[in-house]
Protein backbone atom coordinates (compact mmCIF):
# COMPACT_ATOMS: atom_id res chain seq x y z
CA UNK A 1 0.00 0.00 0.00
CA UNK A 2 1.40 3.35 -0.81
CA UNK A 3 2.82 5.07 2.15
CA UNK A 4 1.07 8.44 1.68
CA UNK A 5 -2.26 6.64 2.10
CA UNK A 6 -3.79 6.90 5.09
CA UNK A 7 -7.70 6.69 6.24
CA UNK A 8 -8.50 7.78 9.91
CA UNK A 9 -11.61 7.31 11.41
CA UNK A 10 -13.15 10.47 11.97
CA UNK A 11 -10.39 12.32 9.80
CA UNK A 12 -9.84 10.83 7.17
CA UNK A 13 -8.30 11.99 3.95
CA UNK A 14 -11.00 12.01 1.03
CA UNK A 15 -10.63 11.71 -2.82
CA UNK A 16 -10.11 15.23 -3.55
CA UNK A 17 -7.62 16.05 -0.86
CA UNK A 18 -6.31 12.90 -2.74
CA UNK A 19 -6.63 13.85 -5.88
CA UNK A 20 -4.67 17.45 -4.97
CA UNK A 21 -2.10 16.17 -3.89
CA UNK A 22 -1.11 14.16 -6.66
CA UNK A 23 -1.53 16.98 -8.69
CA UNK A 24 0.28 19.02 -6.20
CA UNK A 25 2.87 16.62 -6.46
CA UNK A 26 3.62 16.84 -10.34
CA UNK A 27 3.50 20.59 -9.93
CA UNK A 28 0.56 20.61 -12.28
CA UNK A 29 -2.26 23.21 -12.81
CA UNK A 30 -5.26 22.03 -11.99
CA UNK A 31 -6.94 21.14 -16.03
CA UNK A 32 -7.77 18.45 -17.74
CA UNK A 33 -4.66 17.60 -19.05
CA UNK A 34 -3.23 17.27 -15.46
CA UNK A 35 -6.22 15.22 -14.37
CA UNK A 36 -5.88 12.80 -16.94
CA UNK A 37 -1.97 12.45 -15.75
CA UNK A 38 -2.61 11.79 -12.36
CA UNK A 39 -6.14 9.44 -13.21
CA UNK A 40 -3.90 6.36 -13.07
CA UNK A 41 -2.36 6.96 -10.00
CA UNK A 42 -5.35 7.86 -8.65
CA UNK A 43 -6.60 4.45 -8.78
CA UNK A 44 -4.38 2.69 -8.10
CA UNK A 45 -4.92 4.42 -4.35
CA UNK A 46 -8.41 3.05 -5.01
CA UNK A 47 -7.37 -0.51 -5.36
CA UNK A 48 -5.89 -0.02 -2.08
CA UNK A 49 -8.82 1.13 -0.13
CA UNK A 50 -9.59 -1.05 2.45
CA UNK A 51 -12.75 -2.81 2.72
CA UNK A 52 -14.75 -2.01 5.27
CA UNK A 53 -15.46 1.95 4.85
CA UNK A 54 -17.78 1.38 2.36
CA UNK A 55 -18.49 5.35 2.10
CA UNK A 56 -15.53 6.17 2.09
CA UNK A 57 -14.94 3.75 -0.96
CA UNK A 58 -18.25 5.47 -2.61
CA UNK A 59 -17.33 9.02 -2.62
CA UNK A 60 -13.42 7.88 -3.90
CA UNK A 61 -15.59 6.06 -6.93
CA UNK A 62 -17.61 9.09 -7.99
CA UNK A 63 -14.50 10.80 -8.27
CA UNK A 64 -12.96 7.91 -10.04
CA UNK A 65 -15.53 7.69 -12.61
CA UNK A 66 -15.09 10.99 -13.52
CA UNK A 67 -11.35 10.66 -13.90
CA UNK A 68 -11.93 7.20 -15.74
CA UNK A 69 -14.43 9.82 -18.56
CA UNK A 70 -10.99 12.42 -18.38
CA UNK A 71 -8.44 9.19 -19.11
CA UNK A 72 -10.57 7.88 -21.79
CA UNK A 73 -11.35 10.89 -23.79
CA UNK A 74 -7.57 11.27 -23.92
CA UNK A 75 -6.98 7.64 -25.03
CA UNK A 76 -10.01 6.96 -27.25
CA UNK A 77 -9.89 11.00 -28.62
CA UNK A 78 -13.26 9.61 -30.93
CA UNK A 79 -15.34 8.59 -27.66
CA UNK A 80 -18.47 10.18 -27.93
CA UNK A 81 -18.84 12.56 -24.49
CA UNK A 82 -22.75 14.01 -24.00
CA UNK A 83 -23.14 17.53 -22.45
CA UNK A 84 -24.16 15.82 -19.11
CA UNK A 85 -20.22 14.21 -18.81
CA UNK A 86 -18.26 17.55 -20.30
CA UNK A 87 -20.23 19.38 -17.30
CA UNK A 88 -19.36 16.34 -14.63
CA UNK A 89 -16.02 17.07 -16.12
CA UNK A 90 -15.80 20.88 -15.29
CA UNK A 91 -17.43 20.07 -11.98
CA UNK A 92 -14.51 18.29 -11.00
CA UNK A 93 -12.08 20.73 -11.97
CA UNK A 94 -14.44 23.22 -10.09
CA UNK A 95 -14.44 21.31 -6.84
CA UNK A 96 -10.74 20.83 -7.00
CA UNK A 97 -9.89 24.56 -7.18
CA UNK A 98 -12.43 25.09 -4.71
CA UNK A 99 -10.70 22.59 -2.58
CA UNK A 100 -7.62 23.88 -3.21
CA UNK A 101 -8.38 26.97 -2.11
CA UNK A 102 -9.87 25.60 1.16
CA UNK A 103 -6.87 24.60 2.09
CA UNK A 104 -4.91 27.17 1.33
CA UNK A 105 -6.84 29.54 3.21
CA UNK A 106 -6.91 26.49 6.23
CA UNK A 107 -3.48 26.57 7.21
CA UNK A 108 -3.81 31.30 8.01
CA UNK A 109 -6.58 30.34 9.88
CA UNK A 110 -4.49 27.79 12.08
CA UNK A 111 -1.63 30.57 12.49
CA UNK A 112 -4.75 32.68 13.50
CA UNK A 113 -5.68 30.49 15.85
CA UNK A 114 -2.59 31.11 17.37
CA UNK A 115 -3.14 35.05 17.76
CA UNK A 116 -3.98 36.81 20.97
CA UNK A 117 -7.65 35.94 21.59
CA UNK A 118 -11.20 37.74 23.10
CA UNK A 119 -12.30 36.94 26.23
CA UNK A 120 -15.75 37.19 27.33
CA UNK A 121 -17.19 37.35 30.77
CA UNK A 122 -18.16 34.15 32.05
CA UNK A 123 -22.36 34.49 32.32
CA UNK A 124 -22.71 31.79 35.27
CA UNK A 125 -20.89 34.64 37.53
CA UNK A 126 -24.16 36.31 37.31
CA UNK A 127 -25.86 33.61 38.90
CA UNK A 128 -26.26 35.40 42.33
CA UNK A 129 -29.84 34.86 43.75
CA UNK A 130 -31.76 32.12 41.93
CA UNK A 131 -35.67 32.95 41.54
CA UNK A 132 -37.54 29.68 41.19
CA UNK A 133 -39.31 29.86 37.81
CA UNK A 134 -40.18 26.86 36.07
CA UNK A 135 -42.39 27.02 32.54
CA UNK A 136 -45.10 24.89 31.93
CA UNK A 137 -43.93 23.44 29.09
CA UNK A 138 -41.37 21.29 31.68
CA UNK A 139 -43.53 18.01 32.27
CA UNK A 140 -43.32 14.41 33.16
CA UNK A 141 -44.58 13.62 29.45
CA UNK A 142 -42.87 16.46 27.75
CA UNK A 143 -39.39 15.13 29.41
CA UNK A 144 -39.81 11.78 28.63
CA UNK A 145 -40.38 12.42 24.91
CA UNK A 146 -37.14 14.78 24.62
CA UNK A 147 -34.67 12.30 26.82
CA UNK A 148 -36.04 9.54 24.15
CA UNK A 149 -35.28 11.41 21.27
CA UNK A 150 -31.98 12.49 22.36
CA UNK A 151 -31.18 8.67 23.17
CA UNK A 152 -32.28 8.05 19.86
CA UNK A 153 -29.83 10.60 17.77
CA UNK A 154 -27.25 9.75 20.08
CA UNK A 155 -24.19 8.45 17.42
CA UNK A 156 -23.82 4.52 17.91
CA UNK A 157 -20.42 3.08 18.82
CA UNK A 158 -19.68 2.88 15.28
CA UNK A 159 -19.25 6.38 14.24
CA UNK A 160 -19.57 6.34 10.28
CA UNK A 161 -22.49 5.13 8.22
CA UNK A 162 -21.84 2.02 7.01
CA UNK A 163 -25.69 1.76 4.88
CA UNK A 164 -26.46 3.52 1.59
CA UNK A 165 -23.64 2.26 -0.36
CA UNK A 166 -23.79 0.28 -3.23
CA UNK A 167 -21.75 -2.89 -3.59
CA UNK A 168 -19.22 -2.27 -5.09
CA UNK A 169 -17.00 -4.84 -7.16
CA UNK A 170 -13.17 -4.60 -6.71
CA UNK A 171 -11.36 -4.18 -9.58
CA UNK A 172 -9.23 -6.87 -9.69
CA UNK A 173 -12.11 -9.38 -9.82
CA UNK A 174 -13.63 -7.21 -12.78
CA UNK A 175 -10.01 -7.86 -14.72
CA UNK A 176 -10.29 -11.66 -13.82
CA UNK A 177 -14.09 -11.85 -15.43
CA UNK A 178 -12.77 -9.91 -18.06
CA UNK A 179 -9.38 -11.78 -18.97
CA UNK A 180 -11.78 -14.86 -18.47
CA UNK A 181 -14.80 -14.20 -20.76
CA UNK A 182 -12.27 -12.75 -23.12
CA UNK A 183 -10.60 -16.52 -23.42
CA UNK A 184 -14.12 -17.72 -24.25
CA UNK A 185 -15.43 -15.50 -26.62
CA UNK A 186 -12.31 -14.02 -27.93
CA UNK A 187 -13.85 -10.98 -29.03
CA UNK A 188 -16.58 -9.65 -27.44
CA UNK A 189 -18.34 -5.88 -27.11
CA UNK A 190 -18.04 -3.57 -24.37
CA UNK A 191 -21.84 -3.62 -23.91
CA UNK A 192 -22.24 -7.76 -23.88
CA UNK A 193 -19.15 -7.03 -21.14
CA UNK A 194 -21.14 -4.97 -18.82
CA UNK A 195 -24.98 -5.98 -19.70
CA UNK A 196 -25.29 -7.81 -16.15
CA UNK A 197 -24.10 -5.05 -14.20
CA UNK A 198 -27.10 -2.73 -14.03
CA UNK A 199 -25.49 -0.22 -11.59
CA UNK A 200 -23.33 2.67 -12.86
CA UNK A 201 -20.11 1.98 -10.25
CA UNK A 202 -20.31 -1.51 -11.80
CA UNK A 203 -19.63 -0.36 -15.51
CA UNK A 204 -16.94 2.21 -14.57
CA UNK A 205 -15.16 0.12 -12.87
CA UNK A 206 -15.63 -2.62 -15.44
CA UNK A 207 -14.49 0.29 -17.94
CA UNK A 208 -11.25 1.17 -15.96
CA UNK A 209 -10.34 -2.59 -15.98
CA UNK A 210 -10.90 -2.22 -19.96
CA UNK A 211 -8.71 0.57 -19.87
CA UNK A 212 -5.93 -1.12 -17.54
CA UNK A 213 -5.87 -4.22 -19.73
CA UNK A 214 -5.44 -1.78 -22.78
CA UNK A 215 -2.75 0.08 -21.62
CA UNK A 216 -1.17 -3.10 -20.46
CA UNK A 217 -1.34 -4.26 -23.99
CA UNK A 218 -3.54 -7.16 -23.80
CA UNK A 219 -6.45 -6.44 -25.39
CA UNK A 220 -6.91 -4.36 -28.63
CA UNK A 221 -9.67 -1.93 -28.66
CA UNK A 222 -11.54 -0.94 -31.55
CA UNK A 223 -14.39 1.40 -32.02
CA UNK A 224 -15.55 1.18 -35.77
CA UNK A 225 -17.84 4.82 -35.89
CA UNK A 226 -18.06 7.59 -33.60
CA UNK A 227 -21.17 6.48 -31.49
CA UNK A 228 -20.28 2.68 -32.14
CA UNK A 229 -19.70 0.16 -29.56
CA UNK A 230 -16.21 -0.28 -28.31
CA UNK A 231 -14.70 -3.94 -29.73
CA UNK A 232 -12.58 -6.14 -27.47
CA UNK A 233 -9.68 -8.70 -28.59
CA UNK A 234 -7.30 -10.44 -27.12
CA UNK A 235 -4.16 -10.31 -28.86
CA UNK A 236 -3.24 -13.70 -28.42
CA UNK A 237 -2.11 -14.25 -32.35
CA UNK A 238 -2.89 -18.06 -32.22
CA UNK A 239 -7.20 -17.49 -32.22
CA UNK A 240 -8.29 -16.55 -34.77
CA UNK A 241 -9.67 -13.30 -35.39
CA UNK A 242 -13.38 -11.98 -36.73
CA UNK A 243 -14.56 -8.03 -36.26
CA UNK B 1 -2.53 49.64 25.64
CA UNK B 2 -2.65 51.77 28.81
CA UNK B 3 -2.88 50.45 32.05
CA UNK B 4 -6.43 51.92 32.99
CA UNK B 5 -7.71 49.54 29.38
CA UNK B 6 -5.44 46.29 31.18
CA UNK B 7 -7.60 47.01 34.19
CA UNK B 8 -10.96 47.44 32.43
CA UNK B 9 -10.01 44.36 31.01
CA UNK B 10 -9.21 42.25 33.77
CA UNK B 11 -12.05 43.34 35.59
CA UNK B 12 -14.47 42.76 32.95
CA UNK B 13 -13.40 39.13 31.86
CA UNK B 14 -13.54 38.10 35.64
CA UNK B 15 -16.67 38.91 36.91
CA UNK B 16 -15.96 39.18 40.42
CA UNK B 17 -14.59 41.52 42.79
CA UNK B 18 -10.77 41.88 42.98
CA UNK B 19 -8.68 43.70 45.39
CA UNK B 20 -5.95 46.24 44.23
CA UNK B 21 -3.51 43.85 45.34
CA UNK B 22 -4.56 41.65 43.40
CA UNK B 23 -4.87 43.87 40.41
CA UNK B 24 -0.61 45.27 41.36
CA UNK B 25 0.27 40.99 41.25
CA UNK B 26 -1.77 40.85 38.13
CA UNK B 27 -0.12 43.57 36.43
CA UNK B 28 3.24 44.01 37.37
CA UNK B 29 2.50 47.45 39.27
CA UNK B 30 2.80 49.06 42.38
CA UNK B 31 -0.82 49.11 44.16
CA UNK B 32 -0.13 53.10 44.03
CA UNK B 33 -0.44 53.06 39.79
CA UNK B 34 -3.04 50.54 40.00
CA UNK B 35 -5.47 53.30 42.28
CA UNK B 36 -4.02 56.08 40.43
CA UNK B 37 -5.16 54.12 37.01
CA UNK B 38 -8.65 53.11 38.98
CA UNK B 39 -9.17 56.82 39.61
CA UNK B 40 -9.07 57.64 35.70
CA UNK B 41 -10.86 54.17 34.89
CA UNK B 42 -14.01 55.78 37.13
CA UNK B 43 -13.76 59.37 34.77
CA UNK B 44 -13.66 57.62 31.91
CA UNK B 45 -16.35 54.97 32.63
CA UNK B 46 -18.69 58.04 33.33
CA UNK B 47 -21.93 58.38 31.61
CA UNK B 48 -21.09 54.94 30.14
CA UNK B 49 -23.54 52.00 30.62
CA UNK B 50 -21.30 50.33 33.28
CA UNK B 51 -19.50 51.67 36.66
CA UNK B 52 -16.62 50.71 38.59
CA UNK B 53 -18.14 50.13 41.96
CA UNK B 54 -15.69 50.18 45.16
CA UNK B 55 -16.43 48.32 48.24
CA UNK B 56 -13.07 48.30 50.75
CA UNK B 57 -10.33 48.15 48.86
CA UNK B 58 -11.84 45.37 46.53
CA UNK B 59 -13.31 46.56 42.93
CA UNK B 60 -15.71 45.07 40.25
CA UNK B 61 -17.42 46.20 36.98
CA UNK B 62 -21.01 46.75 37.54
CA UNK B 63 -23.92 48.06 35.32
CA UNK B 64 -24.81 52.12 36.03
CA UNK B 65 -27.17 52.54 38.65
CA UNK B 66 -29.13 54.67 36.43
CA UNK B 67 -29.72 51.15 34.55
CA UNK B 68 -31.31 49.30 37.84
CA UNK B 69 -34.94 49.62 36.07
CA UNK B 70 -33.80 48.28 33.07
CA UNK B 71 -32.18 45.06 34.32
CA UNK B 72 -34.90 44.63 36.61
CA UNK B 73 -37.37 44.70 33.62
CA UNK B 74 -34.99 42.21 31.69
CA UNK B 75 -35.08 39.74 34.37
CA UNK B 76 -38.43 39.69 34.69
CA UNK B 77 -38.55 39.07 30.45
CA UNK B 78 -35.54 36.31 30.59
CA UNK B 79 -37.82 34.24 33.57
CA UNK B 80 -41.70 34.45 31.79
CA UNK B 81 -40.18 33.57 28.59
CA UNK B 82 -40.06 29.25 27.64
CA UNK B 83 -36.90 27.64 28.11
CA UNK B 84 -37.45 26.07 24.78
CA UNK B 85 -36.45 22.99 23.22
CA UNK B 86 -32.65 23.96 24.11
CA UNK B 87 -33.82 24.25 27.91
CA UNK B 88 -35.73 20.65 27.83
CA UNK B 89 -32.59 18.79 26.96
CA UNK B 90 -30.88 20.14 28.86
CA UNK B 91 -32.75 19.79 31.99
CA UNK B 92 -33.73 16.29 30.91
CA UNK B 93 -29.97 15.46 30.64
CA UNK B 94 -29.71 16.75 34.28
CA UNK B 95 -32.35 15.20 35.57
CA UNK B 96 -31.49 11.26 34.30
CA UNK B 97 -27.56 11.82 34.63
CA UNK B 98 -27.01 14.19 37.68
CA UNK B 99 -25.31 14.79 38.76
CA UNK B 100 -23.42 15.24 35.43
CA UNK B 101 -20.19 17.21 33.66
CA UNK B 102 -21.23 19.77 30.88
CA UNK B 103 -19.06 17.61 28.58
CA UNK B 104 -21.65 15.17 28.70
CA UNK B 105 -24.53 17.26 28.65
CA UNK B 106 -23.01 18.51 25.32
CA UNK B 107 -21.72 15.10 24.20
CA UNK B 108 -25.49 13.87 24.38
CA UNK B 109 -27.16 16.89 22.91
CA UNK B 110 -24.77 17.35 20.25
CA UNK B 111 -24.29 20.97 20.55
CA UNK B 112 -22.31 23.38 23.19
CA UNK B 113 -24.91 24.27 26.37
CA UNK B 114 -23.07 26.41 28.05
CA UNK B 115 -25.80 29.66 27.80
CA UNK B 116 -28.88 27.31 28.24
CA UNK B 117 -27.18 26.18 31.89
CA UNK B 118 -27.14 29.61 32.85
CA UNK B 119 -30.32 29.90 31.98
CA UNK B 120 -31.42 26.86 33.86
CA UNK B 121 -29.21 28.06 36.87
CA UNK B 122 -31.18 31.02 36.56
CA UNK B 123 -34.56 29.87 36.97
CA UNK B 124 -33.37 27.81 40.19
CA UNK B 125 -34.36 24.41 38.07
CA UNK B 126 -30.64 23.20 38.27
CA UNK B 127 -27.87 23.97 40.72
CA UNK B 128 -23.92 23.32 40.61
CA UNK B 129 -21.52 21.84 42.76
CA UNK B 130 -17.79 21.14 42.92
CA UNK B 131 -16.85 17.94 40.62
CA UNK B 132 -15.00 15.94 43.19
CA UNK B 133 -13.10 14.22 40.30
CA UNK B 134 -12.13 17.87 39.27
CA UNK B 135 -11.88 20.69 41.22
CA UNK B 136 -11.78 23.46 38.11
CA UNK B 137 -15.16 21.84 37.02
CA UNK B 138 -19.01 21.68 38.02
CA UNK B 139 -21.41 19.22 38.16
CA UNK B 140 -25.14 20.07 37.58
CA UNK B 141 -28.24 18.75 39.19
CA UNK B 142 -31.61 19.14 39.58
CA UNK B 143 -32.81 20.97 42.77
CA UNK B 144 -35.91 19.85 44.89
CA UNK B 145 -37.86 22.48 43.30
CA UNK B 146 -38.25 21.37 40.00
CA UNK B 147 -38.69 17.66 41.51
CA UNK B 148 -41.69 18.77 43.26
CA UNK B 149 -42.95 20.68 40.22
CA UNK B 150 -42.55 18.01 38.93
CA UNK B 151 -43.70 15.48 41.34
CA UNK B 152 -41.25 13.04 41.52
CA UNK B 153 -39.81 12.75 45.18
CA UNK B 154 -36.92 10.94 44.25
CA UNK B 155 -35.43 10.70 40.35
CA UNK B 156 -35.82 7.09 39.56
CA UNK B 157 -39.47 7.92 39.57
CA UNK B 158 -38.86 9.49 36.20
CA UNK B 159 -40.53 7.45 33.52
CA UNK B 160 -38.38 4.70 32.00
CA UNK B 161 -35.91 5.60 34.41
CA UNK B 162 -33.97 2.26 34.26
CA UNK B 163 -34.14 2.02 30.72
CA UNK B 164 -32.99 5.75 29.62
CA UNK B 165 -30.16 5.84 31.99
CA UNK B 166 -28.91 2.15 31.07
CA UNK B 167 -28.83 3.48 27.46
CA UNK B 168 -27.25 6.91 28.08
CA UNK B 169 -24.47 5.39 30.28
CA UNK B 170 -23.82 2.63 27.58
CA UNK B 171 -23.23 5.45 24.87
CA UNK B 172 -22.14 7.49 26.89
CA UNK B 173 -19.23 6.21 28.72
CA UNK B 174 -16.66 5.43 26.07
CA UNK B 175 -17.15 8.00 24.19
CA UNK B 176 -16.59 11.38 26.15
CA UNK B 177 -13.06 12.80 25.42
CA UNK B 178 -13.40 15.71 27.73
CA UNK C 1 -28.87 56.88 29.89
CA UNK C 2 -28.38 57.52 26.31
CA UNK C 3 -29.02 54.28 23.91
CA UNK C 4 -25.36 53.49 23.59
CA UNK C 5 -25.25 53.57 27.06
CA UNK C 6 -28.08 51.06 27.71
CA UNK C 7 -27.10 48.60 24.75
CA UNK C 8 -23.86 48.75 26.82
CA UNK C 9 -25.22 47.97 30.19
CA UNK C 10 -27.32 45.03 28.73
CA UNK C 11 -24.41 43.42 26.61
CA UNK C 12 -22.43 43.54 29.65
CA UNK C 13 -25.20 42.11 32.06
CA UNK C 14 -26.27 39.50 29.79
CA UNK C 15 -23.39 38.24 28.86
CA UNK C 16 -24.00 36.17 26.52
CA UNK C 17 -25.16 36.89 22.24
CA UNK C 18 -28.12 39.25 21.55
CA UNK C 19 -29.40 40.17 18.16
CA UNK C 20 -29.96 43.38 17.33
CA UNK C 21 -33.78 42.48 17.04
CA UNK C 22 -33.30 41.14 20.90
CA UNK C 23 -31.98 44.76 21.74
CA UNK C 24 -34.83 46.64 19.82
CA UNK C 25 -37.65 44.47 21.81
CA UNK C 26 -35.99 44.98 25.26
CA UNK C 27 -35.37 48.90 24.65
CA UNK C 28 -38.61 49.32 22.77
CA UNK C 29 -36.65 51.23 19.66
CA UNK C 30 -36.41 49.86 16.40
CA UNK C 31 -33.88 48.39 14.71
CA UNK C 32 -32.40 50.87 12.68
CA UNK C 33 -31.74 53.19 15.66
CA UNK C 34 -29.92 50.04 17.21
CA UNK C 35 -28.08 49.11 14.59
CA UNK C 36 -26.89 53.44 14.70
CA UNK C 37 -26.25 53.33 18.11
CA UNK C 38 -23.69 49.79 18.11
CA UNK C 39 -21.93 51.95 15.40
CA UNK C 40 -21.53 54.39 18.27
CA UNK C 41 -20.57 51.98 20.57
CA UNK C 42 -17.49 50.65 18.34
CA UNK C 43 -16.42 54.04 18.29
CA UNK C 44 -16.51 54.48 21.89
CA UNK C 45 -14.68 51.56 22.86
CA UNK C 46 -12.14 52.01 20.54
CA UNK C 47 -8.60 52.23 22.76
CA UNK C 48 -10.44 50.67 26.15
CA UNK C 49 -10.39 47.23 27.57
CA UNK C 50 -13.81 45.97 25.86
CA UNK C 51 -14.58 45.97 22.17
CA UNK C 52 -17.85 44.97 20.35
CA UNK C 53 -17.92 41.80 18.84
CA UNK C 54 -20.02 40.99 16.01
CA UNK C 55 -20.90 37.64 14.39
CA UNK C 56 -23.90 37.75 11.71
CA UNK C 57 -26.97 40.26 13.11
CA UNK C 58 -25.50 39.06 16.67
CA UNK C 59 -23.26 41.43 18.94
CA UNK C 60 -21.61 40.47 22.11
CA UNK C 61 -18.95 42.09 24.22
CA UNK C 62 -15.41 40.88 25.31
CA UNK C 63 -12.11 41.50 25.90
CA UNK C 64 -9.73 43.97 23.48
CA UNK C 65 -7.93 41.73 21.13
CA UNK C 66 -4.83 43.68 22.54
CA UNK C 67 -5.31 42.04 25.76
CA UNK C 68 -5.54 38.26 24.64
CA UNK C 69 -1.78 37.75 26.00
CA UNK C 70 -2.31 39.51 29.28
CA UNK C 71 -5.88 37.80 29.88
CA UNK C 72 -4.59 34.28 28.93
CA UNK C 73 -1.61 34.55 30.98
CA UNK C 74 -4.11 35.28 34.28
CA UNK C 75 -6.80 31.90 32.78
CA UNK C 76 -5.87 28.62 34.49
CA UNK C 77 -8.21 26.68 31.52
CA UNK C 78 -6.20 24.94 29.21
CA UNK C 79 -6.98 26.68 26.09
CA UNK C 80 -7.21 23.21 23.79
CA UNK C 81 -6.97 24.93 20.66
CA UNK C 82 -6.09 21.66 18.47
CA UNK C 83 -7.94 20.69 15.70
CA UNK C 84 -7.16 18.41 13.11
CA UNK C 85 -6.96 19.05 9.27
CA UNK C 86 -10.71 17.79 8.72
CA UNK C 87 -11.78 20.25 11.70
CA UNK C 88 -9.65 23.01 10.13
CA UNK C 89 -11.02 22.61 6.87
CA UNK C 90 -14.33 22.56 7.81
CA UNK C 91 -14.00 25.84 9.97
CA UNK C 92 -11.96 27.24 6.96
CA UNK C 93 -15.32 26.27 4.82
CA UNK C 94 -18.26 27.88 7.71
CA UNK C 95 -16.26 30.89 8.29
CA UNK C 96 -15.36 32.26 4.55
CA UNK C 97 -18.53 30.82 3.21
CA UNK C 98 -21.08 30.90 6.49
CA UNK C 99 -23.83 30.70 6.62
CA UNK C 100 -23.63 26.98 4.76
CA UNK C 101 -25.44 23.67 4.51
CA UNK C 102 -23.59 20.21 5.07
CA UNK C 103 -24.41 19.37 1.82
CA UNK C 104 -21.91 22.51 0.55
CA UNK C 105 -19.45 21.18 3.12
CA UNK C 106 -19.21 17.76 1.83
CA UNK C 107 -19.19 18.81 -1.81
CA UNK C 108 -16.52 20.95 -0.90
CA UNK C 109 -14.30 18.77 1.33
CA UNK C 110 -15.08 15.49 -0.47
CA UNK C 111 -16.58 13.26 2.06
CA UNK C 112 -18.93 13.19 4.66
CA UNK C 113 -18.61 15.58 7.32
CA UNK C 114 -21.19 14.73 9.49
CA UNK C 115 -18.77 13.07 12.55
CA UNK C 116 -16.39 16.63 12.38
CA UNK C 117 -19.14 18.94 12.19
CA UNK C 118 -20.97 17.30 15.78
CA UNK C 119 -17.42 17.51 17.22
CA UNK C 120 -17.32 21.31 16.75
CA UNK C 121 -20.64 21.95 17.40
CA UNK C 122 -19.92 20.26 20.84
CA UNK C 123 -16.88 22.14 21.25
CA UNK C 124 -19.15 24.93 20.64
CA UNK C 125 -16.94 26.36 17.68
CA UNK C 126 -19.66 26.50 15.36
CA UNK C 127 -23.53 26.65 15.42
CA UNK C 128 -26.78 25.47 13.87
CA UNK C 129 -29.94 27.92 12.51
CA UNK C 130 -32.44 26.24 10.81
CA UNK C 131 -32.54 27.15 6.90
CA UNK C 132 -34.75 30.07 5.67
CA UNK C 133 -35.22 28.27 2.37
CA UNK C 134 -35.15 24.86 3.71
CA UNK C 135 -37.13 24.28 7.06
CA UNK C 136 -35.86 20.95 7.26
CA UNK C 137 -32.41 21.86 7.09
CA UNK C 138 -29.30 23.63 8.83
CA UNK C 139 -26.91 25.89 8.15
CA UNK C 140 -24.09 26.09 10.43
CA UNK C 141 -21.74 29.38 11.23
CA UNK C 142 -19.14 30.86 13.14
CA UNK C 143 -19.62 31.34 16.95
CA UNK C 144 -17.94 34.03 19.31
CA UNK C 145 -16.41 31.41 21.06
CA UNK C 146 -14.49 30.76 17.35
CA UNK C 147 -14.10 34.55 16.63
CA UNK C 148 -12.67 35.10 19.90
CA UNK C 149 -10.61 31.88 18.96
CA UNK C 150 -9.10 33.86 16.29
CA UNK C 151 -9.14 37.41 17.85
CA UNK C 152 -10.98 39.25 15.29
CA UNK C 153 -14.01 41.22 16.33
CA UNK C 154 -15.46 40.16 12.93
CA UNK C 155 -15.44 37.58 10.55
CA UNK C 156 -14.17 40.55 8.00
CA UNK C 157 -11.05 40.68 10.01
CA UNK C 158 -10.05 37.39 9.06
CA UNK C 159 -6.91 36.87 7.24
CA UNK C 160 -7.32 37.63 3.39
CA UNK C 161 -10.97 37.64 4.34
CA UNK C 162 -11.59 39.71 0.94
CA UNK C 163 -10.05 38.17 -1.32
CA UNK C 164 -10.73 34.79 -0.56
CA UNK C 165 -14.12 35.33 -0.54
CA UNK C 166 -14.34 36.72 -4.12
CA UNK C 167 -12.09 33.88 -5.03
CA UNK C 168 -14.59 31.26 -3.74
CA UNK C 169 -17.32 33.08 -5.53
CA UNK C 170 -15.75 33.12 -8.61
CA UNK C 171 -14.80 29.58 -8.97
CA UNK C 172 -18.55 28.63 -8.02
CA UNK C 173 -20.17 30.85 -9.81
CA UNK C 174 -20.60 28.98 -13.11
CA UNK C 175 -20.64 25.85 -11.05
CA UNK C 176 -23.96 23.85 -11.53
CA UNK C 177 -24.39 21.13 -8.65
CA UNK C 178 -24.51 24.41 -5.65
Amino acid sequence: MPETFAVRVGEFEGPLDLLLKLVEERELQINKISLATVADSFLEYLKELPRPTMEILGNFVVIASTLILIKSISLLPTLPVTSEEEEQIGDLERRLKLYQLIRETSSFVREALATPLIFYRDPRQRVVNPIFSPTPEITLPALHLVIEQLVRNLPKTEILPTTSVKRLISIESVIADLTRRMESVLSMSFKDFVKDKSDKISVIVSFLALLELFKQGLVSVTQPGHFSDIKIETRDSNTPRYG
Amino acid sequence: MDLTAKIEAILFWKAEPLTVADLARSLSRDEHEIAQALETLTIQLNGRGIVLVRNGDEVMLGTAPAMGGLIEQLTKDELARDIGKAGLETLTIVLYRGPVTRAEIDYTRGVNSSFILRNLLVRGLINKITNPADARGFLYRPTFKLLSWLGVKEISELPDYRRVVDKLREITTNSITV
